[in-house]
């Protein structure tokens, strides 16, 4: 049997929308890839941008942020994480990581057809893309960690001044 | 008001805050919420093990959560709970006034085990020799004489059926813990509380109520509880078969109002529950046959609930068949297959006949408790226990005695759990207007006005 | 006013750790999918795991004494189970792992079954590897777990009650009973709601303003009641135990309130009012649909009528011959399912693009109870009643037998073939031309003098609030709790309750019984001094720290985050600090931090790079 | 059985059976028809896997009842399923050690 490529998809799910949306998905009986693996996450805003950079660097090879898009129950909390999101895209660009490797998409607690829908499109299209580049994405994960250590200097400037 | 731990404001081993009667979803439900009010309750539940009907279900409508893993946890809850007293295999006999409380005779029935020796190990019951029909398989599975009630109960502890027990002895000698005790006599005493919540549920009319269904003649023709144990993941056959002879049923039928909205047979009221059980275990059945037509014969669709149109909505798109018509007779045939004589009420009124293999009969609910003036409550003309002012829906009408869930008439467990709550608050309202003496820690209304609230 | 002591249990903090996995079979609802033995033989080779097992109900009593068991006799001290939902159970799990003596929080549930052995079904051999990656990143996770403590904060013991209807009067009238104080907060200058206009109420006939009055008498005097009317919720901040209030009025309309028996003038002059609460109960309830002019001829048709506006003049009219507008009255229609089980391309949109595809409840009842009052009233008035389904459920059956019995004439329409509603002929104000089911889908014509909407309930539209409260809504726009059967009445929002028809439609001793479920979940916490919260909050290492307030201008939640000086080596240094009690557990600061000095209890960004590296790290399971 | 009776289990058991006595023999019979009825049905099985119908013609015992003990004997461990015929599913006999 010819070797087919499996690509690792990390699906972050917010504890109050898109992690009860996958379960509806469950208990619907519906199916999809058994790559797809869940981590609950209270808001994804807590992550940096090095960590999504790091994730690709150990292997995973896409991500799908699955938040509460405007249902998000922290105040401010969906546009700052777009905000970093982003950047970060941005930064794959530049570093050489296809975009598509990164999704931020709202998946509510009954969406069962955005939920398949985007999680089908994904492995599709990494399939399609072959493994992740990881030596590429360390780099971007070192530079985000950089530059998020820089803004330490950078304030600790502004507040010596 | 009780605060603190329950040991510490036990007055005597046998005076409780509220006694519940039946551990059912309701009555598990009254008492957890009483208890994590810091009052101490007492759960007495008739069979040997709490979690009532629910428990024994499949799983449940709208939401087709499984049934047990809804119950199981406040089984569980309620058997941790530091302020419940839980006694399994007793009746209420009597519940007189005593003073400003409320005295119950209980009888706790001869289980023929030492409960606090007893491990649950279930050594007993593979040495035990006798099979008879499982109550909880609603018959289609096998128990024997001395054996822990089912996979999930609690407490965990075996129960030997007398009726069956040849005295063999076997039991005795591989309980390792010597918990068998075969002399055993059934004890009864009396407990005191300040409330009582009943929660005594339901029970399923006959199948042979309706003579032209000849539900004595098939075992085919078949309640809903069985459908629900052949549809659980633990149920007798370990997949669905028909109960005469093990065939895959290619053709199932619903029979809704088969035993109630009928006066000839005692029951003018509607149940409630079985045209939306009864449309869960037609998809349910459909997704453990795929092949099998499933047809639904009904007079309306009561879908009234939330969520509960567009369950039925769901089925209708998923395949199953919803006749309008009336089930004049199935008739079982040699071959054991059923023969459906019905009146198609929107095709001209025509009668068909169709055959099954399976046909299920949507019986009455109908109270379990038949005489709830021995527990100090009254009961309506169609047999539940009244509820006569319609500001506290969850009152008796007798000082200090509450009802929640089927008790006080047909629901579905949604609205048992909602009454279930509705009654101890209630009590705990009761309770506090009971002890007159005002408690000087209690709580005194806070708020800011600006702007003066005079008049 | 919070409490954070660091659990000194030696048998979780200095030890090797020692990990429990136990995986469910869900009695076939896993196992009949991944494998749960070779599953288990592979878990048993990962690290640090001392103890695998597989049952077939792990939340069961049995199954669950199995954990409490291991954890003594075989020294565990992290545990993971491997079932169903968290939703379900990981609650129950956590008790479990404290009864057998370790905290709480070191454990972790990993769902197998809703997003795992049911989203993968036809592949048992990914299903049983995705079961063995998410077990191992929540064994890594585990590597980096701390014992953590709930946050003990104190409480304000009393009940703000949102809505003056019957469910919010029911709900105050027992909270007090029971000796909690309650603010009620009505929007409207009267208390009664609904059911205060309702002449007759089902099943037992009794007259809606005197129930009412019965409920407003009970909580009007109460020295542990106190009301505010044409008030309204402006601001709302905190948390359970700890919700801080501010209540605002609606100016004063030049006619005095006093002419208003149930206005309870305590608000009169009042500008604003501030409350600290520990619970809050929604009791908003509904309102009948409004048919669109046109719908039905509604509007157009002045002898077409909602189902309300009958009950209420019905009341009023002399027995003898049915007058209604001045006109007799022979033939009278009822109209069942208006604005409710309505279906996509058949019934135009409500106002947000939507049907309203429910059930409404209560008017097939209500119908027929008006259908046989007016039989009875004026027999020779002919009723016809046109219907999908008559949904009389429990005993309200009579009310269908009954008006059977006494001669109402019933029609049955399909859902996908409305009735039509058009002007009348000969003397007849209108005409309703319907396919009739019962008489096998032949079209029939019936003349009709007045015909009566069965108008069902929709969710009362209270935008602000439900932003203020940050409350979920369904799709069928009612308030949604968070599981029906668990926990029916709780909102996602720990410390809000649902009382009655905001949440769905229901019918009057339903939403009596509801609101006194509402009641004692309301009771249940303030019936003790302080309240317990979950943990997971920010917290500012402060060691790490260096003062740079980036995770300050990051947050959201005023007082949440704040800087403190303190000495360091003699020198006074700034150093960011968390107030648990306020800070929502956003992370919003964990992401901006230079250092990692700041990170999420529970959540910590080790503990997702932990996972993430057991996601990539599992091998697959064979066969 | 390894464990041995005590004299106060032996009166147990003497009141229990005097207490329970089976005076019409309903018990007797019912426990007399049931291991017959177990026996051939195990025999049946033992030649080898069967439907329900297939064992009832085998043994000429009532359907219902073949498929009650063979339900019996999965819960309990000594049969379990072995494919399926048409409409019906196969059992087969798990032979027990040492026995």
């Amino acid at each position: 049997m010819a070797f087919e490529f499996e690509p690792k998809i990390l699906v972050l799910a917010t504890l109050a929308c898109a992690y009860p949306g996958a379960d509806a998905v469950g208990k619907a009986h519906l199916e999809y890839p058994s790559n797809v693996s869940i981590l609950r996450v209270p808001s994804p805003a807590l992550f940096p941008e090095d960590f999504f950079a790091r994730a690709y660097a150990r292997g995973i090879d896409g991500i799908l942020i699955a938040s509460c898009g405007s249902d998000c129950p922290y105040k401010g909390a969906y546009d700052k994480l777009a905000a970093r999101i982003d950047r970060l895209v941005q930064r794959m660009k530049e570093g050489g990581l296809e975009i598509e490797r990164m999704r931020l998409t709202a998946i509510c607690t009954v969406c069962i057809k955005a939920f398949l829908k985007e999680v089908t499109q994904m492995d599709s299209r990494l399939r399609e893309l072959g493994p992740v580049n990881r030596s590429a994405a360390t780099e971007i994960w070192q530079a985000s960690l950089r530059e998020l250590q820089a803004g330490e200097i950078v304030q600790m400037a502004r507040s010596a001044s | 008001m009780s605060s603190g731990n329950g040991a510490a404001m036990r007055e005597t081993e046998n005076h409780f805050d509220v006694v519940v009667v039946g551990g059912g979803i309701a009555g598990l439900q009254s008492a957890l919420d009483l208890a994590d009010q810091d009052y101490r309750v007492l759960v007495v539940e008739k069979q040997p093990s709490i979690g009532g009907r629910m428990i024994s279900l499949s799983k449940v409508f709208p939401t087709l959560d499984c049934a047990s893993c809804i119950t199981t946890p406040k089984m569980s809850a309620a058997a941790h709970h530091s302020n419940i007293t839980l006694m399994t295999y007793t009746t209420v006999d009597a519940i007189e006034p005593a003073g400003d409380n409320h005295r119950l005779t209980l009888t706790q029935m001869a289980r023929y085990v030492d409960t606090s020796a007893c491990i649950g190990c279930r050594q007993c019951e593979y040495v035990c020799p006798v099979e008879y029909p499982d109550p909880f398989e609603q018959g289609m599975g096998a128990l024997r004489a001395i054996s822990v009630p089912f996979a999930n109960a609690i407490p965990q502890y075996a129960v030997l059926n007398p009726e069956y027990c040849i005295g063999c002895g076997a039991c005795v000698r591989a309980c390792a813990s010597d918990a068998i005790r075969l002399d055993q006599q059934p004890k009864t005493l009396t407990v005191e509380a300040g409330a009582v919540v009943l929660a005594t549920g339901f029970h399923l009319n006959s199948t042979s109520l309706k003579p032209q269904y000849n539900a004595s003649r098939s075992k085919d023709i078949v309640s809903p509880l069985q459908v629900e144990r052949l549809l659980a993941p633990h149920g007798p056959y370990g997949r669905v078969l028909r109960p005469s002879d093990g065939k895959i049923p290619d053709s199932v039928a619903f029979v809704l109002c088969a035993g109630s909205r009928d006066q000839s047979i005692g029951v003018p009221y509607c149940s409630r529950v079985c045209c939306m059980y009864s449309i869960k275990q037609a998809m349910l059945l459909s997704g453990a046959l795929p092949t099998a037509d499933i047809t639904i014969y009904y007079m309306d669709i009561r879908a009234f609930g939330k969520g509960f149109e567009q369950f039925y909505q769901n089925a209708k798109a998923m395949g199953i068949s919803f006749v309008k018509g009336k089930v004049a007779r199935i008739t079982p045939q040699p071959n054991g297959d059923l023969m459906a004589r019905v009146e198609a009420i929107e095709e001209d009124g025509r009668v068909m006949e169709n055959r099954h293999d399976l046909v299920v009969l949507a019986q009455g609910i109908v109270p379990e408790l038949v005489s709830p003036e021995r527990l100090g409550a009254a009961k309506e003309e169609d047999g539940f226990i009244r509820r006569p002012d319609p500001l506290r829906p969850a009152w008796t009408g007798r000082e200090g005695i509450f009802v929640a869930g089927t008790a006080a008439g047909p629901k579905d467990i949604v609205d048992s759990i909602m009454e279930a709550g509705s009654a101890a608050m209630e009590a705990s309202h009761y309770l506090t207007q009971k002890r007159a003496t005002a408690d000087a820690n209690a709580p005194s209304l806070e708020l800011e006005v600006i702007g003066a609230a005079s008049e | 006013m919070s409490e954070q002591k660091k659990s000194s249990n030696p048998k979780t903090e200095s030890q090797k750790p020692r990990i429990g996995v136990y995986i469910c079979r869900c009695g076939g609802n896993i196992s009949d999918v991944v494998n749960t033995d070779a599953l288990a033989g592979k878990v048993k080779q990962l690290g640090d795991v001392a103890a695998c097992r597989v049952e077939t109900f792990m939340c069961s009593d049995p199954g669950q004494a199995t954990i409490v068991e291991d954890i003594q006799k075989q020294n565990l001290n992290r545990v993971v189970v491997a079932s169903c939902s968290p939703f379900l159970h990981e609650l129950t799990f956590r008790t479990v792992v404290q009864r057998g003596g370790l905290n709480p929080f070191l454990y972790e549930h990993v769902n197998i079954r809703e997003q795992d052995s049911w989203a993968h079904k036809h592949d048992p051999v990914g299903a049983t590897s995705k079961a063995l990656r998410m077990i191992n990143a929540a064994v890594g996770k585990l590597h980096h777990a701390e014992p953590l403590e709930r946050i003990r904060m104190g409480n304000h013991r009393q009940t703000l009650v949102v809505g003056g209807g019957i469910a919010g009067l029911k709900t105050a009238a027992e909270l007090a009973g029971k000796g909690v104080p309650v603010i009620l907060v009505e929007q409207s200058s009267s208390l009664g709601g609904r059911v205060a206009l309702l002449a007759r109420t089902f099943p037992r006939e009794d007259e809606g303003s005197v129930l009412a009055k019965k409920l407003i008498a009970q909580v009007t005097d109460h020295p542990l009641v106190r009301i505010f009317t044409r008030a309204r919720i402006e601001r709302v901040s905190g948390f359970i135990g700890n919700f801080d209030v501010k209540i605002a009025f609606e100016p004063k309309p030049d006619a005095s309130a006093s002419s208003d028996p149930q206005g309870a003038g305590h608000s009169a002059n009042a500008a604003e009012v501030y409350a600290s609460v520990g619970t809050i109960i929604v009791a908003t309830g509904a309102d009948p649909y409004k048919p669109a002019r046109g719908e039905y001829g509604f509007g157009e048709q002045p002898a077409v009528v909602s189902l309300a506006d009958f009950l209420r003049q019905l009341a009023t009219l002399p027995n003898g011959n049915f007058i209604w507008n001045g006109k007799r009255v022979r033939n009278v229609g009822f109209l069942h399912c208006v604005g409710s089980r309505q279906v996509e391309g058949v019934n135009p949109p409500q106002a947000d693009g939507k049907i309203n595809d429910y059930c409404s409840r209560y008017c097939c009842t209500a119908i027929l109870q008006q259908a046989l009052t007016l039989k009875m009233r004026f027999p020779d008035v002919n009723v016809f009643d046109f219907y999908q389904d008559i949904r009389t459920y429990g005993g309200h059956e009579d009310y269908y037998t009954k008006s059977s019995a006494a001669g109402v004439v019933f029609l049955r329409y399909h859902a996908e073939e409305p009735p039509v509603v058009e002007p009348g002929e000969n003397g007849s104000a209108l005409k309703v031309r319907v396919k009739d089911y019962l008489t096998f889908g032949e079209e029939v014509e019936v003349p009709l003098d007045l015909l009566v909407l069965g108008v069902g309930l929709v969710a009362h539209d209270i935008p602000e609030l439900i932003d203020l409260l940050k409350l979920p809504v369904g799709a069928d726009r009612f308030l949604q709790e968070v599981h029906p059967k668990l926990r029916p009445v709780e909102t996602a929002v720990n410390g809000v309750l649902l009382a009655g028809t905001a949440q769905a439609p229901m019918n009057i001793e339903e939403t009596l019984s509801a609101a006194g479920a509402a009641a004692v979940k309301a009771a249940i916490p303030l019936s003790r001094d302080a309240v317990e919260l979950d943990p997971f909050v920010a917290e500012v290492n402060a060691e790490k720290c260096n003062g740079c307030e980036r995770c300050l201008t990051e947050c959201a939640y005023t007082g949440a985050l704040f800087k403190e000086t303190v000495q360091v080596d003699g020198e006074s240094a700034v150093k960011a600090r968390v107030n648990p009690g306020l800070c929502f557990g956003c992370g919003a600061c964990v992401a901006v931090c230079p250092t990692r000095a700041i990170d999420l209890k529970g959540w910590t960004l080790d503990q997702f790079d932990a996972m993430i590296d057991g996601l990539v790290e599992a091998v697959p399971v064979e066969g | 059985m390894p464990a041995k009776l005590t004299e106060a289990h032996r009166q147990a058991l003497k009141l229990f059976r005097e207490q329970h006595s089976d005076l019409d023999g309903t018990l007797k019979k019912y426990v007399a028809d049931f291991r017959h009825e177990r026996k051939q049905i195990t025999e049946a099985l033992r030649k080898g896997a069967g439907t329900v119908p297939e064992l009832t013609r085998q043994t000429g015992l009532p359907v219902d009842q073949v498929l009650w003990h063979v339900t019996a004997m999965r819960k309990y461990g000594t049969v379990q399923e072995a494919g399926a015929d048409g409409d019906y599913v196969k059992y087969e006999f798990i032979e027990q050690n040492g026995k």
